[in-house]
């Protein structure tokens, strides 16, 4: 039971490992070149998804910033900074949620779902503020003192991270078809025992 | 300008390369001043570095003006302004070379390989200043990708290992960025001193998931430096791609690799857990013995003189990884120097070996046939780089050996000593075979002969832009042999913190 | 080889799933990765220092600048790479693999005017993916692979060389090229401005607005090279792929 | 400790003909000029050490530090009794052997000469190295600087023999100093941590056990495989291809006398005898040096080709030397030491004249040689004075150094060894004298009857017979005058002979 518990939690995880050990399967025990190419491109895919959940967080949204919080960003600019100790206040919190959920009501259809979690789930909010305060990296810096939670959005680093990994591996599956076809024009084949053969009898 | 150094070390060739890409089709024959240009200036950045880091310390520049670990940061200590300077020595030298080659070898691909050859370099130089295990990664793809592409300009044999070589590299670099994912998992951290000091503050030291970062990162990287079990793509590939690929690769690639290695066993997990808490024994160095004795019989049954070469390198790098899991200050500060020293050694031999491929077509031993009497000036740079490789005093091998072994007998790891010795052995064995045949050619007459005066043999020596650096490289192994002792002492000065005196196993 | 290549799988399969008995469950907010002050700081703080909603693209750009440069790098460098390998110039054309090389297409009404139609759609979302990066997913990367998929569009509709006429392929590369000097360029103008590489920062110098504005300006900026580097190396590889490097007929 | 002073002689000393191979490279196209730069940088090599003479003898050493290249260790020099004598030795003869040279090799036309001269003077500077090192590290910087400048001489023919036997010569030294010395003086290093400088007494007793000290010990001495000690003597007579003056200075003189004087520094410099007598582990070494004694002797009975007798005489003379040392006893060491001198005058005089039969007569082999001393009556009366040196009966220096050694035997009190001693005189005797016997009575009567006359005398070149009257000469002086070589000699075992 617990194993299966284990396993739900974690379920991300097997699967990713899963695909991969297929990817590199293919990369070393496949004769035909593309296919081990084929092959690559499942292995670097498969660490993709591992990455990304890694950012995953429940009830989290894409790490793009809500409009209003951008909009009140420029409001605290102008306006007073003292409402950064009433974070503690629990009834300012309770606003604050009243306030997000209605966000997500008006401007933001993508996330109706979210705003549904939000509404059931009110208290969690609360804790995760009191905890980002005990960890006080919010106010440490912001001039700004956005009211930002970082619960509220995903990881943006692990997306970076991928994007780059994306690109590596457009770039290497490109080089790797390149070599592929020089191969095949130089062979006449992308069988690789076949082009060893080829080479062991000889014309170099 | 000083305080930017760190960065203008890779500006240099990194942007002279897209300008090559660019102005390539239009004025081929700009390529190559721009690239010499580039990497002479790259070579004094990174001289203005080391001067730098050995009157200050530690260098942090922070890209972007982001402290770490919200940004990326280069940091240079002691290791890496050292190995900088030797990249972009060695990539300088090579670049020299590449002049007369590159437009036969390659057929008529001057701008793109200069582009390529400039690009690896910067890759490199970036893979050895990088503070952030992330940025490694890019660069080590950027790196990478260069490889192949040099490497399949060259012939039918060379093509098919350059596809092998990307498998291979693709599994090692995605080994290494799956232990990064492992490790910023566990940490919430990307920048490699600020991982070290979140595994120590968490108490990781247990966790099985820094374990298997640990294994993933290390196996990555043995498949990338071609350490014995996973040698396989490199033979082949550095033996039939064009020469001057090979000789910029060869030096270059593997030992940077083992750079990268020192740097995440030192700075990202620390001594204390790579050598303690995981306490592999003395597996690795086993392991480093078989890639030794292995890489010595592989080359001993060579007929190919690069194919041999090649075979060497696998050998030089069981010297390195070997050195380093001797866990004793020596060992390290022996495989810290051999990876300087090796790399002169390599691009020496290499460049030999191109130039005798350029002169004569011939790929095997015998192409060196009477050497001596014909191109007098090329013997004498490849006998200090073969003397190198067999470890005769006082070329820089020698000393490389010297602390090697020091180490082997400190930490009792004879098995090691005596693998090295045995190699030191065959390499002699192996040169001299060469050195006969250049001396004797190749079937020597019955009896004596007794030349009346001096031989009608006319000397026909290699270009200008082969003998410079041939001969450029041989007095930097006589240098950095006969002033080892500074170089020693900043590798020591480096190694200091990390308290391996101890004798941590 | 089947069997060694099993068990290089097995192995790693079963180190790999060692170590997920340690990992924090999914989507655990408390997760060192969610929870250490790396990804906070830049849910955080992001649009007080950049003034970019988007985080992604902030920290694509700016956090980690130097990493995307070396991105962009790496596709140009694929690209130079393909050309290194691939490309035949001139004349000295060996003896084609035995394939058949396929002739120039006749135009297809349907199809043609069916592109004809789309490309310019398509060519102006692209615009639109790269300029609201800022604001919404997308940027550079994401926009250039766009554009150059309606160069391949149109290769694809008509011939290579149809498309060539367009972009021919020294203009493509010089088109990658600039990319990466425009992103360069906001590094060493910032080095030259007394910063360090790529603090858009110092930036205020030449760009209006405060601080904040020049860092979001300059990640327009950088975006717009990426942009341009991915169009035209995209395009490239296609070319040089689909015709065997002689940029002669494609499929 | 000896008083010591510095002063950069013994560097220069070992430069100066490292310096002449410049101008020897530049002044290839006239052999004349090229010569007299050899002879001026012998001339100016053997002032420099003979300046040094007084000194040394006076009981001050000379020192100089040239290079600190590791941490705690540096290329350093310094010049004592030991060092004195060898450094004479090698200077000296360096003189005699470049006359020979001339004579030799343009008397047989060989190709190369310049590549030979250089490499001749590269090999010399390695030798007194050798002679003035400071510490073991120097030593075995120039002892491989050794074996690789030989390697062109020994190889001069470059036809199929050289190879062979050039094959045979590297790899039996170069295998037993990077696989035995090697690591040998890093574990000696990493004991003592020390500089690693010779001491009076040696500095590694308290440093190690008595298993790694005779594991060491093992490992030095055969190591050293230049001292010919068996069975690490094979390269020894395949070195014979070379030249005659190779064989004549490098492989009577330079080379193997470098492998016993470094065996005997390791002896007297690093281990020191009180150690090795508390240690009891010389007498393996002692024993292996009485079989190589004993067998090479034997095994030249049997050899026809003249020089190949010699270079296994060599062997034997060698060996007589580690024993002498392996003995322990003052004076067998300080017979050893004086052997180097006297064995070196006595062998070099008869390669020489072996060299001066080749060129004059070209035979090689003992059996043709009857009668051959009426053509060549100086040549054999020099061989025959040599071979009196070598088997150490007067009026010759070889008796001086015998003596010292047997009575040293007696000191130790090994009468076993006593009886190697004598009989390997004996053997020496029935393979040296015959030669110069057979050569001037020989047994062919009709060649007995010829009548001789100094007119039908076909001597060698005067460049060729003259270096060989000389040591022949020195021989004789040196039963004479030996005092001041046993002064040297005592000096390195705290009193005067």
């Amino acid at each position: 039971m617990v194993a299966i518990e284990a396993l739900a939690d974690k379920f991300n995880y097997w699967v990713y490992i899963v695909i991969m050990m297929i990817g590199l399967y293919a990369m070393v025990s496949k004769n035909n070149l593309i296919k081990k190419l084929i092959g690559m491109s499942v292995f670097q895919t498969a660490i993709i998804l591992f990455y990304v959940s890694i950012g995953y967080k429940d009830e989290a949204t894409i790490p793009i910033l809500y409009h209003d919080q951008v909009h009140g960003a420029h409001h605290a600019e102008e306006g007073d900074h003292s409402d950064e100790g009433a974070h503690h206040d629990e009834t300012h919190a309770m606003e604050a949620i009243a306030k997000e959920a209605t966000h997500h009501g008006n401007d933001h259809a993508v996330d109706a779902d979210h705003a549904e979690v939000d509404e059931h789930e009110a208290d969690h909010v609360i804790d995760a503020h009191v905890m980002h305060n005990e960890s006080d990296h919010a106010f440490e810096a912001g001039h700004g003192g956005l009211d930002i939670d970082p619960n509220q959005f995903e990881n943006p680093l692990v997306h970076v991270l991928m994007l780059t990994a994306i690109v590596v591996g457009v770039a290497t599956l490109g080089v790797g078809l390149a070599i592929t076809q020089k191969l095949y024009g130089e062979f006449g084949t992308i069988e690789e025992h076949e082009i060893i053969e080829q080479l062991r009898t000889g014309n170099d | 300008m000083t305080e930017q150094a760190p960065i203008l070390i890779l500006l240099f060739p990194f942007l002279t390369a897209i300008f090559v890409a660019l102005l390539g089709a239009k004025v081929p024959a700009a390529s190559w001043p721009l690239t010499i240009a580039s990497l002479g200036a790259s070579i004094c950045a990174t001289l203005t570095t080391l001067i730098q880091v050995l009157e200050n310390g530690t260098i942090r520049y922070y890209v972007g003006g982001w402290a770490p670990p919200f940004g990326i940061e280069l940091r240079i200590d002691g290791l890496n302004a050292l190995v900088a300077v030797t990249v972009a020595t060695v990539a300088f030298l090579g670049a020299i070379y590449s002049k007369d080659r590159v437009e036969s070898e390659t057929e008529n691909k001057g701008p793109q390989y200069y582009a390529l050859y400039l690009l690896l370099a910067a890759g490199l130089l970036g893979i050895v200043i990088t503070g952030d295990a992330f940025n490694l990664y890019v660069l080590l793809e950027i790196a990478a990708l260069t490889s192949y592409a040099l490497l399949a300009m060259g012939n039918k044999r060379a093509t098919l290992a350059a596809f092998k070589y990307l498998i291979m590299g693709t599994i090692g670099a995605s080994f290494y960025l799956l232990g990064v994912g492992y490790l910023y998992i566990k940490t919430g951290s990307l920048n490699m001193v600020d991982i070290q000091e979140q595994l120590i503050a968490n108490g990781l030291q247990d966790s099985s998931t820094v374990q298997v970062a640990f294994i993933m990162i290390t196996v990555g990287l043995w498949v990338k430096m071609a350490f014995f079990p996973l040698h396989a793509w490199l033979p082949n590939s550095y033996a039939f791609g064009p020469t001057t690929s090979s000789s910029i690769m060869a030096p270059l690639v593997t030992k940077v690799m083992i750079y990268v290695m020192v740097r995440m066993v030192l700075t990202v997990f620390g001594p204390v857990y790579a050598f303690e808490v995981l306490d592999w024994g003395n597996i690795v160095v086993w392991l480093a013995v078989i890639a030794i004795l292995a890489g010595s019989i592989g080359a001993l049954a060579q007929k190919d003189l690069r194919k041999m070469l090649t075979f060497l390198i696998i050998a030089e790098v069981g010297y390195m990884v070997g050195g380093v899991w001797l866990v004793d200050e020596t060992g390290m500060t022996g495989a810290i120097y051999h990876i300087i020293s090796d790399a002169f050694m390599t691009l020496c031999v290499f460049l030999f070996a191109g130039i005798v491929f350029a002169k004569t077509g011939a790929r095997d031993i015998y192409a060196v046939d009477g050497l001596f009497k014909k191109m007098p000036i090329t013997m004498i740079g490849f006998i200090v780089g073969a003397f190198s490789l067999i470890g005769i005093p006082p070329t820089a091998g020698f000393f490389s050996k010297w602390y090697l072994i020091q180490g082997g007998i400190n930490s009792g790891n004879w098995e090691y000593v005596i693998a090295l010795l045995i190699s030191s052995l065959v390499n002699a064995v192996l040169f001299f075979r060469i050195i006969e045949i250049a001396y004797f050619g190749k079937k020597p007459a019955e009896g004596h002969i007794h030349h009346h005066g001096d031989d009608h043999t006319k000397i026909s020596e290699a270009p200008i832009t082969q003998l410079i650096p041939l001969l450029g490289t041989a007095a930097i192994i006589l240098l950095i042999g006969i002033f080892n002792k500074d170089l020693v002492a900043v590798i020591q000065d480096f190694l200091e913190p990390f308290n391996l005196v101890a004798g941590i196993r | 080889m089947k069997f060694l290549g099993l068990l290089t799988v097995l192995i790693t399969g079963f180190l790999l799933i060692q170590a997920e008995r340690d990992f924090p469950d999914w989507g655990d907010v408390n997760s060192p990765a969610s929870s250490y002050k790396l990804s906070q700081h830049y849910i955080t703080q992001t649009f007080a220092e950049t003034s970019v909603p988007n985080m992604v693209t902030a920290v694509l750009a700016d956090y980690r600048g130097y990493d995307t440069m070396f991105e962009t790098v790496v596709i140009f460098t694929a690209g130079i790479a393909i050309i290194g390998i691939l490309r035949v110039f001139g004349s000295n054309i060996k003896p084609d693999h035995p394939e058949v090389v396929l002739t120039k297409k006749k135009p297809d009404l349907i199809v043609e005017t069916t592109c004809r139609l789309l490309i310019p759609i398509i060519q102006l979302f692209a615009l639109y993916v790269v300029a609201h990066g800022h604001h919404s997913p997308g940027g550079g990367f994401q926009g250039g692979v766009i554009f150059g998929a309606s160069f391949i569009l149109l290769a694809l509709a008509r011939d290579l060389q149809y498309a060539q006429q367009w972009v021919p392929e020294n203009r493509i590369l010089n088109l990658a090229g600039i990319g990466i000097f425009i992103y360069a360029g906001f590094g060493v103008a910032s080095l030259l401005l007394g910063g360090n590489f790529l603090d858009y920062g110092v930036l205020t110098a030449i760009i209006p607005g405060d601080v904040k504005d020049a860092h979001s300006h300059s990640m327009l900026g950088v975006e717009i090279g990426v942009a341009f580097t991915v169009t035209a190396i995209m395009f490239s590889i296609y070319s040089s792929l689909s015709s065997n490097g002689h940029m002669k007929e494609g499929i | 400790m000896n008083p010591a002073i510095t002063s950069s002689t013994p560097l220069l000393a070992c430069l100066a003909s490292l310096a002449a191979v410049l101008p020897i490279l530049l002044l290839r196209k006239s052999p004349n000029l090229r010569e007299s730069a050899t002879f001026v940088a012998g001339f100016i090599k053997f002032g420099l050490v003979v300046s040094m003479l007084p000194t040394i003898l006076g009981g001050t050493q000379i020192e100089y530090t040239l290079w600190q290249i590791l941490p705690n260790l540096s290329i350093a020099f310094r010049v004592d009794g030991l060092g004195m004598l060898f450094g004479l030795v090698a200077s000296s003869l360096w003189i005699l052997t470049s006359l020979y040279t001339i004579g030799y090799m343009r008397g047989l036309k060989e190709h190369s000469q310049t590549r030979f001269v250089a490499f001749f003077a590269v090999s010399l500077s390695a030798t007194i190295g050798v002679a003035f090192s400071a510490n073991l590290f120097t030593l075995y910087l120039f002892y491989e600087m050794l074996s690789l400048a030989t390697y062109p001489l020994v190889t001069h023919h470059q036809d199929k023999e050289a190879r062979t036997g050039g094959r045979t010569y590297l790899s039996y030294l170069l295998s037993t100093s990077i696989g035995f010395v090697l690591p040998a003086m890093i574990f000696v290093f990493l004991k003592t941590g020390s500089s690693m400088e010779f001491a009076e007494g040696g500095f590694l007793a308290g440093h190690v056990s008595g298993k790694e000290a005779l594991i060491l010990l093992l490992l030095f001495t055969f190591g050293f495989a230049k001292s010919g000690l068996m069975p690490f003597h094979s390269w020894l007579p395949a070195a014979m291809v070379a030249p005659t003056p190779v064989s004549a200075l490098l492989h009577a003189v330079a080379v193997v006398k470098v492998g016993v004087f470094c065996v005997i520094r390791v002896f007297t410099g690093v281990f020191g005898l009180e150690f090795l007598k508390t240690m009891d582990i010389a007498t393996i070494i002692a024993w292996a040096a009485a079989f190589t004694i004993v067998v090479s002797s034997l095994i030249a009975l049997t050899q026809d080709n003249l020089k190949r007798r010699l270079a296994f005489s060599t062997i034997g003379q060698l060996s007589y030397i580690i024993l002498g040392v392996a003995l322990l006893s003052d004076r067998a060491v300080i017979g050893s030491m004086a052997h180097i001198a006297m064995h070196a005058v006595g062998k070099i005089t008869l390669f020489m004249c072996a060299g001066a039969i080749f060129v004059a007569s070209g035979k090689k082999y003992i059996s043709q040689m009857d009668g051959l001393g009426k053509k060549m009556p100086i040549t054999f009366a020099a061989f025959t004075i040599g071979s009196l040196s070598v088997i150490g009966l007067p009026p010759t220096g070889g008796l001086i150094s015998k003596f010292y050694l047997v009575t040293g035997a007696m000191d130790a009190g090994q009468t076993a060894l006593l009886i190697v001693f004598l009989v390997s005189t004996m053997l020496n005797a029935a393979y040296l004298l015959p030669i110069g016997y057979r050569a001037f009575f020989p047994k062919d009567p009709e060649l007995a009857r010829q009548p001789f006359s100094w007119k039908n005398t076909e001597e060698a070149s005067l460049p060729c017979v003259l270096p060989l009257c000389i040591t022949a000469g020195l021989a004789l002086v040196l039963f004479i005058k030996p005092q001041f070589l046993l002064n040297l000699a005592g000096l390195m075992v705290g009193h005067g002979g």
